[in-house]
């Protein structure tokens, strides 16, 4: 390890520490905001764990996601609270080894409407069991687990994100994903093993999200499939990570974050304009920073000297 | 000199099409062989089924004595076969040097870090591409593609190379450094599966060639009888070619 | 009846073409010599209106100048590209690309006229008209792109390495065509690496390196001058 | 029985049909993935229902009136949003990527839009709602009217693009944009004429089902999603495959609802959908753009 | 210090799914009250000076993140005086912990739910407006077994039920209700939500022989099974459909035909003072109220501004206030229980025009329920 990456991990901690005083300094609503914006961060990053480098655009998102809030939904009142984030992890991990297994002929638009169309089957097969088996459907989640419990949590997991994705960025696999996104037939004549590989990056950005799911359920108290699987979040993750850059580490979290906050100060602002205003600035961002986020800061830094 | 491929009624069907039949040969280690024949006589087919990118349909693939056939490619990469493709397939996104450094990492020595790159720089320039290694893959002319290909496959360090028409649309002089390099490679002890339609290359460089035509085999042998079959005069090189 | 002039092109910084300025009569056969990275393809590109030169550039084609035309109005004023790499529409079969070809103004009328000329140069394509053509082979899209480029009944032909992967039988037959459809009265601007092929049935040709034209002969002539036999007849092997 | 659901279930099918087919032009041929798609139908549906109960102009008739604005709507679109973006994307990955995040914000815009002009309530009105006897079944109307839409529309279109050379012409550009120009094609503007003729069958779309289905000025993505679900499952850019996969859905759809239990009609439909990818992966007519 | 105004917030669902929901019950009564409030010289105190209302309003986009984020926006960013309840069940569950946190008193209106009973011990200050499903279930088995005495109908019912919270609250109450009265359910299956073909279940339903059939549906699944169930001349002597059956849209899109069917809620046509309101909303919002959740939401913003009248601005007393006070609104004296309202029409029914309440059948203002209702009329 060089200097340079020292310095960085231990700049990155200080920042982490940083993150987690927070609630010792500001209010309620602050804390609830970072929730909100690093649950996002952390979605996006892990779905550009997988989906930045390989280039396939992912939908299923909030399958997982809801996997892991609705275990928690079943669950906490059985469990101690960290048997059940595991549970949960390991239900997401089984899953995804069974979606990624099923998608590896898909490519483009097949997969990512695949993996809609398996989210949307997922939501469809827990309301028939809970309509026909359990013969409810809402779940009530009342965990003593305070907002702030939830904050430092989702710290927590968005720091081993990064970590995970940087990790990946630096070693071969690294450079293999890229391969994979770019040609898979040469990938694989380069003695690479994609379906491995492949497989193994979708259940670790699975397993990240269905944390995700699985931490944020308690602060809705009552949840069912309309609430914790709503397309929604799939669609949020995505557009975020892309507008960040989904190929790069710090990508998705410079697209979820201003992202988000443009959605918080819109809704807190116009909220009978809301979707024209937001429409538009989404269409002008597009068009203003056409390789994302990320890729605008770099060049204008680039042209400063600074790469 | 020792057996490295075999392959014994290979055979693959593409729906009605057999694109390729029954063919049956074998490559001696540090052999130079060109595989010829007219256009769609099932070629290209042969070195995707030895490179693991289709499954035979039939027959039987073996290297070294082991059964290669129906391996994915990721294996057989690993056993030591490489190839470059007809159509180039360059990795566009990534820099001339990352394409070779793909190779060195997921190859047999699984080199990373300063040692590839270093690897890498040295089989670049040996194809001729010193001082093209940070440049985008994408901005190179296709036969510059071509050469980075080459250096790719061999970063492999593979025992078994194919190559599908690398020497196509080199000028003369391009076509001189071409050939050398594969004879180069020859020296090295690495066997060449060689498919071509530049007759001068095959001449310089195949003691041995084998021709198909429609997917069968229709001669093998010494390259000088082999071009002198009537049947491959009339099905491949024509009248006018001698 | 086709002029270039004070053509340069830049990709970003590369500079690959450099004021480059060329003719080719009608019905003439004009070769242009190369080597690899010399500019040879940019220039077939920039005539056919793939790529836009720099400004000051001016491309006459029969009388009009059509530098600025996007491509499709160029193929519709009689200059076709059969370009490197093919260009065919894999996912389309033999026949629907053969009848694409014909899809200009210019050709409509006269579609089944050149299909049959297309079928008789290459009659393997006849019997494969249904087949898709990205599971043809190489040597097989080579000859579709070519017919192609024939349906859409040009005055000027443009070919950029026509040979590439062709089985010598093929070449010969190729070059046999492209000899008959000379007689017809087009013109074809031909970038080729079999020089000794492309000369025999060429006019004229260019000489090119690094992106400016360094010299031009008729055939014959260039077939005798010493520095192009050694780069490019190599009598080497 | 079987054929009260063999019937019923095609006419379902029809409508989902008839909303994907607009679908498959605008991504398969202009190479948009447009998510504001189903705005489109539910801005139809609204100027059905203005029509009809505004100024008592009745939906079929309403179709001459959305279907040319469908069209040139469409047109607008991609002219004025889509048409930069196709211009600078290096790659269809790219043009893909872009074309997602600009549709994303022109579902909002409209989707504000309507909100503000229809406020948020569902809006329903009945046209046509008799019973017409099909076979001893009886067949609403106004379904069996989308129905037959979705058939002439979709045979329709199938030759245009098959048996026509223009329509041929729209297929390559589909398959490579690149090469299109090198025959002559004028890629801008094939691209934006099926850029707009998904927009006219969106507007038809929403014509038809505003005559039997209730809408709310938000539920476009719905209909965008089922949309896409068929027009995967078709095969990209295949409008034979959208019909026949929309029909299938139908019936599967009433099948699962008469012989097993209505509970499980989407778990099915889901179900089937992935099945299918999983056997093709490229959807059931996916090779050819045809 | 010197107010100005009092604040009240709400976060509500503008967009997403349940935009359409909580746009005709909720959101027009909202605002139509804050219109009548200001219009009146705003909200009277104990000292009877009067405080303009201002509005905080946010869209939780039909999202619980969102609806939890801006609540706890308007409780400690916006320091907002009073925060209105959200739409949904879900919502309202989702935003009581913070209503709790923050000492907000929770009139939640449009959320059915039998669990009320404990909510309001976990969260005091929490009202629960709506009923629960065992109280429609039970009204409308009681309906149904009198008029299977009477022989006006069989004693079968065919019931379907949309897989969601509130479909199946009231289906699986409904399943021991109609037991216990000794009604047979011979068909009964749940469908998911965005279903827009009932076709087969219609079918299924009108071969089954029962009588009666129930459907405890969303509001485009309720127009649908009516013009479907036209379309296949489906006619059931008692239909009942769920929400959406008391939206102005479905009397005026089915006319005449609507006369007879039956579903949740209702209104005493007697009461003049609910005239009067349905008529102001109609004209200040341009859409009338449902005959639903409407005139509760409404009448549960009276009670808050009769409380603050009372107690002022101090949360903790005007909770106790409304825990315990008798109040004068729209639907007449109305009082909590054990911080819920009871009072409520359990079934309603379309005649003359109008959703009129039929159930409880012993409340005052109650009318007679019509059975065998008419058949479809072309
Ligand atoms: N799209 C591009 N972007 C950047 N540089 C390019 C691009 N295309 C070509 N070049 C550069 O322009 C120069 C001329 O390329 P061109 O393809 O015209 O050469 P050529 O004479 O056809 O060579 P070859 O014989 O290899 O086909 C080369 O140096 C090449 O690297
Ligand atoms: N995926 C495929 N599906 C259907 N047919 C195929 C496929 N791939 C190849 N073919 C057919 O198989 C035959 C052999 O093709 P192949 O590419 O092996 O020829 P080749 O000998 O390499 O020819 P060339 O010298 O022109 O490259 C051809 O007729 C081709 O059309
Ligand atoms: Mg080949
Ligand atoms: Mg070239």
């Amino acid at each position: 390890m060089t200097a340079r990456t020292l310095l960085g991990l231990a700049f990155a901690g200080l920042v982490l520490i940083a993150l987690a005083a927070l609630p010792f300094f500001a209010g309620p609503y602050a804390v609830t905001l970072m929730i909100g914006m690093t649950g996002y961060v952390v979605l996006a990053t892990a779905w550009g764990l997988f989906s930045g480098p390989t280039r396939y655009v992912s939908l299923a998102t909030v399958a997982f996601f809801g996997i892991g809030a609705y275990t928690v939904g079943v669950l906490s009142e059985t469990l101690p609270y960290p048997l059940v984030l595991l549970v949960a992890a390991l239900i997401g991990l089984a899953v995804a080894l069974v979606v990624g297994l099923s998608t590896l002929r898909l490519a483009g638009v097949y997969f990512v409407i695949f993996t809609f169309g398996l989210a949307e089957l997922i939501r469809q097969v827990v309301t028939w069991y809970e309509v026909n088996v359990t013969g409810t459907l809402g779940r009530y989640i009342f965990l003593p687990v305070t907002p702030e419990g939830i904050y430092w949590q989702l710290l927590a997991l968005a720091a081993a994100t990064f970590l995970i994705s940087w990790g990946i960025g630096r070693t071969r696999w690294g450079l293999a994903l890229k391969v994979i996104g770019d040609d898979e037939v040469v990938a694989s004549h380069c003695g690479i093993d994609i379906t491995r590989l492949k497989l193994a990056l979708f259940a670790t950005s699975a397993v990240i999200i269905t944390l995700v799911g699985a931490i944020q359920a308690p602060r809705w108290t009552y949840i069912e499939p309309s609430i914790v699987f709503n397309p929604t979040i799939s669609f949020l993750t995505l557009i975020m990570a892309l507008l960040g850059g989904a190929d790069r580490l710090w990508g998705p979290l410079l697209g979820a974050i201003p992202l988000f906050l443009l959605f918080e100060w819109l809704s807190a602002n116009f909220p009978n304009h809301y979707p024209i205003i937001l429409g538009l600035v989404f269409i002008a961002i597009v068009f203003l920073l056409p390789k994302g986020v990320l890729a605008a800061l770099e060049s204008r830094l680039g042209k400063g000297g600074a790469k | 000199m020792s057996e490295l491929l075999a392959l014994t009624g290979l055979t693959k069907r593409f729906g009605g099409l057999t694109a390729v039949n029954a063919v049956s040969f074998s490559l001696e280690r540090g052999e130079v062989v060109g595989l010829l024949g007219p256009n769609g006589s099932g070629k290209t087919t042969v070195l995707n089924m030895i490179s693991g990118f289709l499954p035979p349909t039939g027959g039987r693939i073996t290297l070294n004595g082991d059964a290669i056939s129906g391996l994915g490619p990721n294996h057989i990469a690993k056993m030591g076969v490489a190839r470059t493709f007809q159509l180039v397939r360059a990795l566009p996104s990534l820099t001339v040097a990352e394409n070779v450094i793909a190779a060195l990492a997921f190859g047999r020595q699984k080199l990373w870090d300063a040692v590839a790159r270093d690897a890498a720089l040295h089989h670049l320039s040996a194809v001729g591409l010193a001082g093209r290694a940070d440049q985008p893959a994408g901005s190179l002319t296709y036969i510059d593609q071509k050469r980075m290909e080459l250096a790719r496959a061999l970063a492999a360090e593979p025992e078994l190379l194919l190559l599908d028409e690398w020497l196509a649309g080199l000028n003369p002089t391009e076509l001189k450094t071409g050939i050398d390099l594969i004879l180069s490679l020859k020296d090295r002890g690495i066997t060449v599966l060689l498919v071509e339609h530049v007759m001068d290359a095959i001449r310089a460089l195949c003691g041995r060639s084998i021709v198909m035509n429609a997917g069968r085999k229709i001669a093998d042998g010494p390259t000088a009888e082999t071009l002198k079959d009537p049947e491959v005069v009339r099905a491949y090189l024509g009248d006018g070619h001698v | 009846m086709f002029e270039i002039r004070d053509l340069s092109l830049h990709y970003g910084q590369h500079l690959a073409l450099d004021h480059v300025a060329a003719t080719v009569g009608k019905g003439e056969t004009v070769v242009i010599l190369g080597a690899n990275g010399a500019g040879k393809s940019s220039l077939l590109k920039a005539a056919a209106g793939l790529v836009k030169p720099d400004p000051g550039a001016s491309i006459r084609f029969a009388g009009a100048d059509i530098v600025s035309r996007p491509a499709h109005l160029v193929l519709e004023a009689g200059i076709a590209l059969v370009p490197e790499g093919r260009g065919v529409f894999g996912d389309l079969t033999v026949e629907e690309n053969l009848a694409l070809g014909a899809y200009a103004k210019r050709a409509r009328a006269h579609g089944k006229t050149s299909r049959d000329l297309v079928y008789s140069l290459f009659p393997k394509l006849a019997d494969r008209r249904k087949q898709f053509v990205n599971t043809m082979s190489g040597g097989e899209q080579q000859m579709v792109a070519i017919g192609r480029a024939l349906m859409s009944k040009p005055d000027l032909l443009m070919l950029d390495e026509p040979s590439l992967g062709l089985a010598p039988v093929v070449v010969g037959e190729l070059f046999a065509a492209l000899g008959r459809v000379r007689e017809s009265g087009l013109a074809l601007l031909i970038v080729e690496q079999n020089v000794r092929m492309s000369l025999s049935i060429a006019d004229r040709g260019y000489l090119m390196e690094a992106g400016r034209i360094v010299g031009e002969n008729t055939a014959t002539a260039l077939m005798n001058d010493d520095a192009v036999k050694r780069a490019f007849l190599g009598a080497t092997v | 029985m079987l054929v009260t659901a063999v019937l019923s279930g095609l006419v379902l099918g029809g409508t989902y049909a008839l909303l994907a087919m607009g679908l498959t032009l605008q991504y398969g041929i202009a190479r948009i993935m447009n998510l504001a798609y189903g705005e489109t139908i539910i801005a139809a549906a609204f100027l059905a229902y203005v029509l009809f109960t505004g100024s008592s102009v009745n939906p079929v008739l309403g179709l001459l009136a959305a279907v040319p604005l469908g069209f040139a709507f469409g047109y607008f679109v991609y002219g004025l949003m889509m048409r930069p973006l196709v211009r600078r994307a290096r790659s269809r990955e790219n043009l893909e990527i872009d074309s997602i995040l600009a549709t994303f914000g022109l579902l909002f815009v409209l989707q504000g839009v309507m909100l503000v002009l229809f406020g948020s309530n569902y809006t329903s009105y009945s046209y046509l709602n008799v019973g017409v006897n099909v076979l001893g079944t009886n067949i609403a109307a106004n379904r069996l009217l989308a129905f037959l839409l979705a058939i002439v529309l979709g045979g329709g279109l199938y030759l245009l693009l098959t048996r026509t050379l223009w329509g041929t012409a729209l297929r390559a550009v589909a398959v490579s944009p690149g090469s299109a120009p090198l025959v002559g094609i004028d890629v801008d503007r094939a691209a934006r004429f099926a850029f707009a003729i998904g927009g006219a069958l969106a507007a038809a779309g929403g014509v038809a089902i505003s005559m039997y289905q209730t809408f709310t000025a938000t539920a476009g993505v719905v209909f965008t999603m089922k949309a896409l679900i068929v027009v995967i499952m078709g095969g990209v850019g295949n409008v034979l495959g959208a019909l026949l996969s929309g029909l299938m859905l139908g019936l599967v759809e009433t099948f699962v609802a008469t012989y097993l239990d209505p509970g499980l009609t989407l778990a099915a439909t889901y179900l089937i959908f992935l099945a299918i990818l999983l056997w093709r992966p490229a959807g059931l007519f996916g090779r050819a753009a045809r | 210090q010197d107010r100005t105004s009092v604040k009240i917030g709400y976060a509500i669902s503008k967009t997403g799914p349940n935009a359409g929901g909580a746009g005709i019950t909720t959101l027009p009564n909202y605002q139509l009250w804050v219109k009548d409030v200001n219009d009146a010289g705003g909200l009277e105190l104990p000292d009877g000076k009067k405080l303009p209302i201002e509005v905080i309003e946010y869209d939780d986009r039909s999202t619980s993140e969102e609806l939890v984020r801006a609540v706890e926006r308007l409780a400690t960013q916006d320091e907002a005086d009073f925060i209105l309840a959200p739409w949904g069940t879900g919502f309202n569950l989702a935003a009581a912990p913070l209503f709790d946190r923050y000492g907000y008193p929770q009139l939640a209106v449009s959320s059915v739910t039998d669990k009320a009973p404990d909510f309001v011990k976990r969260w005091t200050k929490s009202f629960w407006m709506l009923g629960g499903g065992h109280d429609y279930a039970g009204a409308l088995a009681g309906i149904i077994k009198k008029a299977a005495a009477d022989g006006t109908l069989n004693n079968k019912v065919a019931m379907v039920s949309v897989a969601d919270g509130f479909g199946i609250d009231l289906v699986t109450a409904a399943r021991p209700a109609f037991e216990a009265a000794g009604i047979e359910v011979v068909y009964d299956k749940t469908y998911p939500i965005g279903t827009s073909d009932f076709t087969p279940m219609i079918n299924e339903a009108k071969a089954s022989g029962a009588d009666s059939f129930v459907a405890f549906s969303y509001p485009p699944d309720t127009f649908a099974l009516t013009q479907q169930s036209q379309v296949a001349d489906f006619n059931p002597k008692l239909l009942y459909l769920g929400v959406g059956t008391g939206f102005p849209i479905y009397g005026k899109n089915n006319g005449d035909n609507a006369t007879g069917i039956m579903s949740l809620g209702g209104i005493d046509p007697a009461n003049a003072e609910n005239a009067a309101y349905r008529k102001r909303h109609e004209e200040v919002t341009g859409q009338g109220p449902d005959y639903w959740g409407s005139v509760i939401t409404y009448a549960s913003l009276q009670m808050l501004q009769e409380a603050i009248k009372r107690k002022g601005l101090d949360r903790e007393a005007v909770s106790a206030e409304l825990s315990t006070g008798t109040f004068q609104t729209v639907l007449g004296e109305t009082k909590m229980e054990d911080n819920q309202l009871r009072t409520l029409w359990w079934t309603g029914q379309w005649q003359n025009g109008q959703f009129v309440g039929i159930a409880p059948a012993d409340r005052a203002g109650a009318s007679q329920p019509i059975l065998p209702r008419q058949g479809w009329k072309k």
